[in-house]
């Protein structure tokens, strides 16, 4: 199994989870999060000092996926967000050892 | 001026509007009974009264607004805590070294510490002086909670609570009520300057700036806020909405500020100088936070909202020393320029190092002294009104609230301690002095 | 005391503002024109019913900041909801209940129920009360609705929306106007006991107070509130600068809840006193205020800043029964004490495991108790107020509110039920009953 | 009805006041002397500016909680920004085009654009009038202000502050002077149809309205708010309490509203009136707020709080055209259909992708409209209002606002332009126009 | 050692964190996510517009623990964060390379 | 290549940003979380009952970075972040399968 770590666009979101859904990732987990990178935010100016906001707001979702799945979910991540602009944002993927589900105790891939 | 003296009312604005019915000048379609104008002159303290008082919660909307998450329950408290104890103080011993009764003959400096101000009796009116003591008592009183808020801003987000709440205490029970003693208490600028400010532009904002300018350089800057070269490190606002809507709450609040100042409603023309009060007032704000909208739009190509909201009270601060002799269009102008002048200072305060969290020393001070200096140009020709008189009244107030300030806050500092722990600072003093965070996480748990 | 009832003014205060001019012995400095003191009376309603309407918004920022995050959009409809209900019902039978023109010779215990209140006629002016009885009825309803704001904070987070207005209905509707009808009407407490509570420590405060502890205890705690072993679970409030502005609204409206129950401001005497109201009012908050830091500071080693917010309110109520007859430094040591019974009686009721979010019993009903009973001290000598009649008026309202509150929680509980499930409860109400969260994340999407 | 028109004020109200004493047939228990009159007429103007010029601070919060959080700064700073150039335009040339006094012959359509309004000296009353100008000139101002808020709140999100800062300038300098020349300056509606607005539910509210609805058109809809195939896209209000808070700020405000637009309580049988506008005001927009609790309950099974916060809105419109005239019962029903517009149409602009960010569109117009034409029902049998004048007032507003903000807003999109970048949208214009976040994460650091 | 992530209803927090202490886990790191999942959220009407809320508020747990109480930890979880109620959340385990403690530079087990 | 996971002092984070980006890490993803650990927060009184705030502000960063310069980072986050107190903070390092940049769908370290 894999652990898919992606760092999208916020406004990407919906999007995103609906084309999840439609190759059947049955669930996710959300955060919000502030990225920084090349993207490099604006030189803003508050009460007339500058001040850099080189963090900007990200989403990040996390996804535990079988092996076979995962490489689908990465590329329906890879097109979905992308809007071809700079901060579109990255896609991880981990070796994930194991996985339960606390309600029945399932584990493996059918917990996913 | 000298401003609701009880000792002198026999023959200051009371015996006026008492006297008018008698007066064989008044025309018909003027004529206000006495008691009639007791009750409303007493009624516009009354209203003034509480719409002053309101601006104590714009202070804290503002302040809890601009402060960072970790010190806003701080900041709130103080704000509550300072209102309380200005009255606490103020009845103690303030109201009384304010309106002195000074001697014929004498210099009108130092005045009387005669202790507690007693109202008079219940279902006693005080027809001598044309309106209720009480209802001026308490009119006086939010004017001295006013000089307080300011100072917590500037002071904010370094300064322990308690040496905070006894700096309040020498603020309201001693500093501020000697400056008012000099000018509203008929004391040595009011007689021998002539020195005009009409709601407080210098009494109340300027005591409050000095006192703010003064502790923030004893106290020093926040942690981290200045880097080695010259470089300011920005602590955004962490609540713009709550920021603005303090801004409101001082700009209604000002009506009463101003308008009351009148200080009587009792005849047709009092009433409708109060009513031109309102009008230059709002102008004012509304001018300053134009100027503030267009300089920063074009000086920094974005508005900045928290400009517009200093600018707003830039101008009503500037306007505050004569809200009534000038025209519309000047008072646009006067607050206009209070707008531009934070600006441009609030960048400067930082190159000095002066750390000021909310910009009251821009707003109160540099605008209070502006809108001292500038009544000697819009005052009425023949109020005797004169630029030496108004810069006299600046620089006293300046050197007796900076050196009384001053050792206060060094008293504090060297006794008790002023600021937390670094480590104390660095969490907030919401952990260390409160134990509350204002907005907690996990709080949909 | 009665207070502002239509059908016995003739022979009351508007008897009183009418007769005057008339009355030989009033000095020319106090004379006031009959209509000019109708206009003054109503102006005095409309300014004091404006500034209680608004403590409906304090009652909702007070709450909203204290509860959970995910109960705050229903708190937010609860408040608006409350104080359209009230006004409501007030107007369908609450007002005739309220004041129903005892008979001479009745017992003055129950009322009329005579339906719907209707205010005279356009134009038309109310000369033989002194004052208009569309003010008057402005005015008594917003107290109304003051009394059931005073639940809601109590028993929030765990009562479904359509039982709460249910309770709000028959509160406003009934039981508050009962309690109304025994003092401000004339019934039995004002002319059997000489019972007095100038602007409703026990009527409206203790009337809320007690129907808010029925409530807690009935409806039980939240859930998880209180573990195994007397272990007390905190759920921090949400937002301390929401609840700091909320109390600031309060004590502003305070001014018009005590300063306006004077009545009238037709004569110079009478807008004294309403003068004396403001200050004593303001003193016994800030008396609440400092002894709640004073006493978390020395208790807990740090100041809890939702103490001090309860301790002016506290402060407030304290004085509410009688604003007028003390000097300031007794209004201070009133408010003060009031303070006090705050900081010790919160934990208190958690002791007991009675469940009150915002601290409303010991601030409305605990403080309501004691500011009622200190009349017997505080009032003037020859006002005929007695330790025991104040007493009777304590116990009757707890007698009569706890029972018909229990009545309608009862009811409620055994029918429709009060509380959502457990599971609706831990995701919060706003999922469950409103459908929107009062700050969602991802707001930034 | 002409309103307070200094020109007319001889003729009209004022010389009511002053000619009262005068008239034989005043009873003795209603004289009220003419400088008194002229006081009491003076205060309403200023307290009931004061609680309008507060509604800024309604709408401000209202709006700042129905956003999201990325356009939460820049929505505060629209707001306070508006306020002021509706200050300014109304001074430059918007009052005298409002009041220009139309000759006697005059069709009253096209009055005069004079000018800088200047208000009377210092110290100098204006008996004839029988108030003070600049209290009606403050007042008058504030209402072109309420006017610029509304639309603000519509075109939310999408619109660039330099842009919305043009239009608002153009329809507080001329679109709604014009519009309130017709009727209160003694214009064509008010002469010749005999049109009756009390407070402007048309004058203030339509007109806020139509500029919103043509500008919601012209601008289009927020980038994402409606999906291919008719799907709504929901972007819920980021602070609810805020947004209650708005709304309770609004209500109070409109006592002054509503109740200073007697335009008088120089006598007892204004007095009266006010008071009975503050019942009517106060209870239709209970009215409003329980209608949508319940249609909401029964149409999703849930209480939408946002709809309850509209229902009060759209009460308080519905009654504004005809406070005074209606029982208590029928302002309640008055406002209860208002509130009921609002819960139906709202989904419906959705269903026609006009997308209006607070619901600005039915509050202000759909109700006003709606509170309008019932005037034709509820105004007094002799007042000579008919349902065709009505209705002409409400169709000449339509065609010359929608026609006129149209130009402007057409002329903006295709000058300097409307609407910000996709992305500046998409980012939020906290960050393209203000560069400071209303919430900042991390500020906790 | 291993590197356990764990979503779970936010009102269970307290008590697994003390079930968590109670078998010896001495640190974890804790935050606010929103989840997705086979727990629809209602659809809910906001202004007369249906949008499904079928994003819960869950907390999530970051434990890094040793091989030897991994296993426990999980079962803990399992156990304490159960409602037997869908949306009751999950475990994940990925196997952690290291672990440093910045205080005092130490790494491996003895850091956790 | 290596996904390291940082857990900081709340106020040690602009610092130790910067000192990253001086050893050429080009991108990272932030996060506020609460830290459960051996530093204890003080017992607080809450309107006279006690309560422990044991969950303590921290920041979280996320780093995906190159397996050469892995332990160039944790080195410099470790002495960056370090203020010799207790709860400074952890770096926990996970190996990491893949790595995507959603803009171009270059994969690899070339992605980071
Ligand atoms: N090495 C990294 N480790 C973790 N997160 C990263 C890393 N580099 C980038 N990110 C995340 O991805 C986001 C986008 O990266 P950025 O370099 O701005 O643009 P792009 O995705 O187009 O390369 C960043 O804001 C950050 O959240
Ligand atoms: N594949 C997944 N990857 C990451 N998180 C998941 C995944 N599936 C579920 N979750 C998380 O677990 C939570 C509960 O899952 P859900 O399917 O609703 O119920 P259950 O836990 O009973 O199976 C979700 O809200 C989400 O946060
Ligand atoms: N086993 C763990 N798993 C995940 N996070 C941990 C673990 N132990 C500690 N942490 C995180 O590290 C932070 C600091 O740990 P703590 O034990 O307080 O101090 P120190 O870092 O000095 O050892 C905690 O607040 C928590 O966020």
């Amino acid at each position: 199994m894999k652990f898919i770590i992606a760092i999208i666009k916020p406004f990407k979101l919906d999007e995103v989870r609906e084309a999840l859904g439609s190759i059947g990732v049955a669930g996710m987990t959300v955060s919000e999060v502030k990225g920084f990178g090349r993207q490099k935010g604006q030189t803003e100016i508050y009460r007339g000092a500058e001040y850099s906001t080189n963090m900007l707001p990200k989403v990040k979702l996390e996804i535990a996926a079988s092996d076979e799945i995962a490489a689908q979910v990465v590329e329906t991540i890879e097109q979905t967000a992308n809007t071809e602009a700079i901060g579109d944002g990255k896609i991880f993927v981990l070796e994930l050892a194991s996985a339960t589900r606390i309600r029945t105790g399932e584990s493996g891939e059918t917990a996913l | 001026m000298t401003r609701s003296v009880l000792k002198f009312a026999v023959l200051g604005l009371g015996a006026a509007s008492i006297a008018q019915p008698a007066m064989a000048a008044v025309p018909a379609a003027e004529v206000v009974a006495p008691g009639t104008a007791y009750i409303l002159n007493t009624l516009l303290f009354l209203i003034g009264g509480f719409l002053v008082m309101w601006m104590a919660a714009g202070f804290a909307m503002l302040e809890a607004g601009l402060v960072r998450a970790k010190n806003t329950s701080t900041q709130c408290l103080k704000n509550i805590g300072l209102y309380s104890i200005a009255g606490l103080m103020f009845w103690v011993c303030g109201y009384n070294i304010a309106y002195p009764g000074f001697a014929e003959d004498s210099l009108g400096l130092i005045g009387g510490f005669t202790g507690i101000y007693s109202m008079q009796d219940v279902g006693t009116a005080d027809t001598e002086t044309g309106y209720s003591v009480a209802s001026d008592w308490f009119f006086q009183m939010v004017f001295c909670a006013t000089t307080a808020s300011i100072v917590s801003g500037t002071v904010a987000e370094r300064v322990k609570i308690v040496p905070f709440f006894i700096f309040v205490t020498a603020l309201t029970g001693l500093i501020y009520p000697v400056v008012v003693s000099w000018e509203w208490g008929g004391g040595y600028l009011d007689s021998v300057h002539g020195f005009s400010d009409f709601a407080g532009s210098t009494l109340v904002h300027s005591t409050g700036g000095w006192a703010a300018l003064v502790g923030a350089i004893i106290i020093g800057s926040r942690a981290g806020r200045y880097g080695p070269d010259g470089k300011v490190n920005v602590f955004p606002g962490t609540n713009i909405p709550l920021a603005t809507l303090g801004t409101f709450i001082l700009w209604l609040g000002w009506f009463g500020f101003n308008g009351a100042s009148q200080l009587a409603m009792g005849t047709v023309g009092d009433v409708s100088d109060v009513s031109k009060i309102f009008v230059n007032t709002n102008m004012a704000a509304a001018g300053g936070v134009v100027t503030a909208i267009i300089l920063t739009q074009l000086l920094y190509k974005k508005a900045d909202v928290t400009m517009a909201l200093n600018g707003a009270l830039a101008g009503l601060v500037s306007i505050t020393a004569e809200p009534l002799a000038p025209s519309v269009g000047e008072s646009i102008v006067v607050g206009a320029i209070g707008g531009a002048i934070v600006v441009f200072t609030v960048p400067l305060l930082d190159k000095l190092k002066i750390d000021d969290v909310v910009g009251a020393i821009p707003v109160h001070l540099f605008a209070g002294i502006w809108g001292t200096l500038v009544v000697a140009f819009t005052a009425a020709p023949d109020a005797g009104v004169t630029f030496m008189g108004q810069l006299v009244g600046v620089l006293l107030t300046a050197v007796w609230v900076s050196a009384a300030s001053a050792v206060v806050w060094l008293a504090l500092k060297y006794t008790i301690g002023v600021r937390p722990s670094e480590e104390d600072e660095v969490n907030g003093l919401d952990k260390a002095e409160i134990g509350v965070e204002a907005y907690p996480e996990f709080a949909r748990t």
